[in-house]
């Protein structure tokens, strides 16, 4: 096992893997900017090491610094959380060749993953379902009225050279059909001078469902089952659980199989996370997050497995001591982003923390590096604190998320408390009944 | 706040104590030292002399003092938890003169083991003169006198690792 | 610092200073120092001068003021969360001419429903006359002046529910 | 279920009770004394009563003030906590007469269980064991040798009149009878002018272990689990921990039936809990608390039930949902009291607490009462803070606690956190192997 590993990031997720770190008995490097010198991790941390002036890219995203910190050092191995340098193949490989273990995937497996085509590719040839749609332009309409026939109603007819929603039109039944074809057509060749289109399964209320997938180096691929992450703005998660209130069990060992089975096949290593958008039963591959994510501990509140700690020993080349039949979903947690800003318009806001104080009790736990008197700096992403709450079954862990939300003290800045305390009074969210548009459409219709 | 300040503000509160009734505020006494708090980052001032006491303070301090402070690179692992916040130790010196790093490495003060340094104190440089070296990733990076000076003082010792911004040496 | 503290401050200082005048001087100072204290910002300003000493603090925050504040018994529940700490509604007044409910119970103004109350604000009142009653556990408890004196306020109305140390009636 | 709930206590505990009610959609009603007027529980409740000044005597423990705070708030039941009045069978019937429910046992239980020789007896019929000796004075030596060869050496000979030591002694061997049988009478002459003695089974390195119990008004009686309590100072427990590192599966299902069955029998209602010693496998009644214990949130981390929330549940005549093989122990659990005390001496350190950090992170839970700012009252316990740690093994649990220990900020008072600090690097400990002398003689080695 190492003995000293330096953490390549920031905030709360720095202190996290800070905690798994003690908790094994290794050593602790943090490095900071200008900006983080009072930070949480630099505090807490064993050492630390000063590497660059507040902008992101001349501190947490500059790799000779942070090689060069790993030397003074001697770190055995670097986390690179997430965000930063954490999906850069490059800084993998890097850290390598200086004789420093990267604790996340094997290069070649970031660098594929990064490449959304090529890795949409990939994940179907070894069975994981994508978007069915045309494999490229389609010609007449009678070959796209066969095409959408086999995908199955509805379907979206899109641009070839196409973005931002111009030359998108849904067919939501066959007769349906030939208009969009044209309007699309002929959108296509105006915004694009490209009049060629293609066809996909339009998914009306998808929700965003990912699998949790810790690989070690003998081979063994597990699941931790899913988090569902529908509650979204501009595609930023805010609110997480699992499991999934749409997901049965059969369901969640299938996708779970089928995730495991295809990792297998590829070779891959450490923790990843496989998205899915879900509808009707049916999943289709969004994209596969080669590292840690943010809302990790919704699923180590409901398998008590430690995910950092998982992918720490994986990164020793320690074996996985656990089976597919040891992780055990026990109850429902619920994840909400505390983040520095206003809660309807979103709005930055940096700034002192003039007081703090964190949920206590039963099955509540709050990962953040806030402290009384805290300074959030207005360089890095807003995120603040993570309220993570667990209970024996959803209602339970509802009723504690909502009196939780209502003892956190956080003064001085907007925090999202707000819009949290609100969504977990709504029906729809009470119910589990949400999908990736709700959150958008709730904010739009409750003036924000 | 150095000593010569602290005599000099004492000396005219014991000054306005005789000209004035038993207790006379000295505000400008008091806005000065609550500058010097603010240039300072002190928590608090307390000025006693010939009979005249002034403490000035700010409200508590931010950060957790009793979480363990972070080691600086330099320093020595402390083994007791609980133990009070240590100021950085890499951080930037005031004043023009301050060289600082610009990168994380280790610093060398000769060109090569057992060679004389580059500078020693008391030594005039000018500018462009390399006054240490700093290795980072295998490179040795030459630190450039920025101007022309004469070496006040060398804040590292041959071979130390040091952080980004930590203060190298000190032109006067 | 509320004014309470200041006139202690202020007490203490004339006590110490024998000769001055007890308010005078003192006061000045004192208001001085909290002006200070306003355009500064600072925490806590003390001067001792030949015998003398002031000490003026700004009080710390002291509880997470987001936390949403209790309900006193008497107010109606606030709907938002994260709501600005209230005072307590049953502190005490200070000043001697105050009544306070020696227990919780309910407070009636008058002997029975529909009779006149015992006292109205104007009147005089002399000790030992009852000036409301106190329900507790289906007993009736009278409160009695404590001494004579002009009823100034009454706090409090029919049937309200009191807590221990609320403030009932205020006697001139 | 009742619509509004008074909580007739202060500090952790009340605001542990706070948060179990509003997890289950209740109204709280906190009192108080005039010296908490800005404590956490007040500021919490829904509303607040303050029931006099700071003496416990005169607020507290003041039955006329909190029957009005009930009758002025409408508050359907009282939970006393632990301490107060929480043990006072009088209280329950006064709170029973006014038509409030009184959250706890019957009162005839309580009063059974607070008159220690009676509840001796009581549970011995039950079927619970005692510590076997003789069953009054004894006679000859020849009576004194038969006894203690049948109860086992090494044996206690006691003064019947006695107290504090004297007209004790130990008899390891049948040998050192007679002896001791002649000193303890002499002494027992001297000191109390009454030479009877008798005879009990002697205990040199017992450890505290305790049965969690739940039972509600349809007769159902379950337990969950122990607690070993061992780690004590002058009877004050200061670390506790579940399951014990003593006992077996097959040891916790006995003890657990023999528990369940007697308290069965007995018509037991509410949350209990039977205090044992324990040594070479066999246990020994103590006591039994009549209400919610301290430690009881070691026991809610590893079966992850919320005792309180039962506690509520049963005196609403609701049923306990769950069965006994519904209850399984999941991982190790470890709660230091985090007391306004020196962590030596134990001299208690009422003040200001200038600066609060809770820690955090997976398997940390932190009850209480404290905050930025906040005052420890010289009134009351020292009790300041529970720090919970849950893991899923019980190194895990150790490290997670070390951790722990070393974020945790309570600046301005002293606390007995780093005598914790120092208890989780003790091997005696680590290996958890000690005993209700092992912190004495720690602290006495130690310089304490």
């Amino acid at each position: 096992m190492f003995e000293k590993i330096l953490i390549a990031n920031r905030g709360e997720i720095a202190l996290r893997i800070h905690r798994a770190c003690k908790e094994m008995g290794i050593a602790t490097v943090a490095i900071h900017s200008t900006a983080d010198a009072d930070a949480m991790h630099v505090r807490l941390a064993d050492e630390s090491v000063c590497i660059g002036p507040a902008p992101a890219a001349q501190s947490y995203l500059n790799v000779p610094q942070i090689i060069a910190a790993c030397e003074i050092t001697g770190a055995e191995a670097v986390h690179p959380g997430y965000g930063f340098l954490s999906e850069n193949a490059r800084f993998a490989e890097i850290v390598a060749d200086h004789g420093v273990t990267f604790i996340g995937p094997r290069p070649e497996h970031i660098r594929l993953m990064g490449d959304k085509i090529a890795a949409k590719q990939a994940v179907a040839q070894l069975g994981i379902p994508t978007v069915p749609g045309s494999e490229g332009a389609v010609g007449s309409d009678d070959d796209a009225a066969s095409i959408a026939a086999a995908i199955g109603y509805p379907v979206l007819i899109k641009a070839a050279a196409g973005g931002g929603g111009r030359g998108m039109k849904v067919a939501r039944r066959p007769e349906d059909l030939p208009l969009a074809l044209t309007t699309a057509r002929a959108e296509a060749k105006t915004a694009f001078a490209d009049d060629s289109v293609y066809i996909e399964k339009y998914l009306e209320r998808p929700r965003h469902i990912e699998v949790q997938v810790l690989a070690d180096s003998f081979g063994k691929v597990l699941h931790l089952g899913e988090r569902d992450c529908s509650l979204q703005r501009r595609n930023q998660k805010l609110w997480e659980e699992a499991p999934s209130p749409a997901l049965n069990a059969a369901q969640r060992e299938e996708i779970g199989h089928t995730v495991t089975s295809a990792l297998s096949k590829l070779g891959y290593l450490g923790a990843g996370t496989v998205e899915f958008l879900f509808e009707d039963g049916q999943f289709y591959f969004i994209e596969m997050n080669t590292r840690l994510q943010v809302e990790h501990p919704v699923t180590e509140a409901i398998t008590g497995i430690d995910i950092v700690r998982e992918q720490i020993r994986i990164a020793a080349a320690s074996p996985i001591e656990l089976e597919q039949s040891d992780i055990v979903i026990a109850g429902n947690a619920i994840e909400c982003r505390i983040n520095a800003e206003n809660p309807f318009s979103f709005q930055p806001s940096p700034g002192t923390i003039t007081q703090f104080h964190a949920p206590g009790g039963l099955g509540v736990r709050f990962d953040s590096a806030m402290y009384t008197g805290y300074r959030v700096p207005p360089y890095y992403d807003s995120l603040a604190g993570k309220l993570i709450v667990h209970g024996r079954n959803r209602n339970e862990c509802l009723m504690r998320l909502r009196r939780a939300l209502d003892e956190i003290v956080v003064a001085g800045i907007e925090t999202t408390i707000p819009l949290f305390q609100k969504l977990v009074r709504e029906t729809d969210v009470l119910n589990g009944d949400y999908h990736i548009h709700w959150l958008e459409q709730y904010l739009a219709a409750h003036g924000a | 706040m150095n000593m010569k300040d602290v005599k000099q503000l004492g000396a005219r509160l014991a000054t306005g104590g005789k000209a004035k009734p038993p207790l006379a505020v000295d505000a400008g006494a008091i806005r000065e030292l609550a500058e010097l708090l603010d240039e300072t980052g002190l928590g608090e001032i307390e000025i006693e002399q010939g009979g005249c006491r002034i403490r000035v303070a700010r409200p508590a301090t931010t950060a957790p003092s009793a979480a363990h402070a972070p080691l600086s690179i330099m320093s020595e692992p402390l083994a007791a938890p609980g133990r009070a916040p240590l100021e950085s130790q890499a951080v930037k010196r005031d004043g023009d003169g301050a060289i600082s790093s610009p990168m994380v490495g280790t610093v060398y003060v000769a060109p090569e083991p057992g060679k004389p340094p580059f500078v020693k104190v008391g030594d005039t440089v000018r500018e462009g003169d390399t006054l240490l070296i700093v290795e980072a990733m295998k490179t040795m990076n030459p630190i450039i006198a920025p101007r022309s000076g004469i070496v006040k003082e060398i804040c590292v010792e041959d071979a130390q690792p040091i952080e980004f911004g930590q203060t190298l040496l000190v032109l006067s």
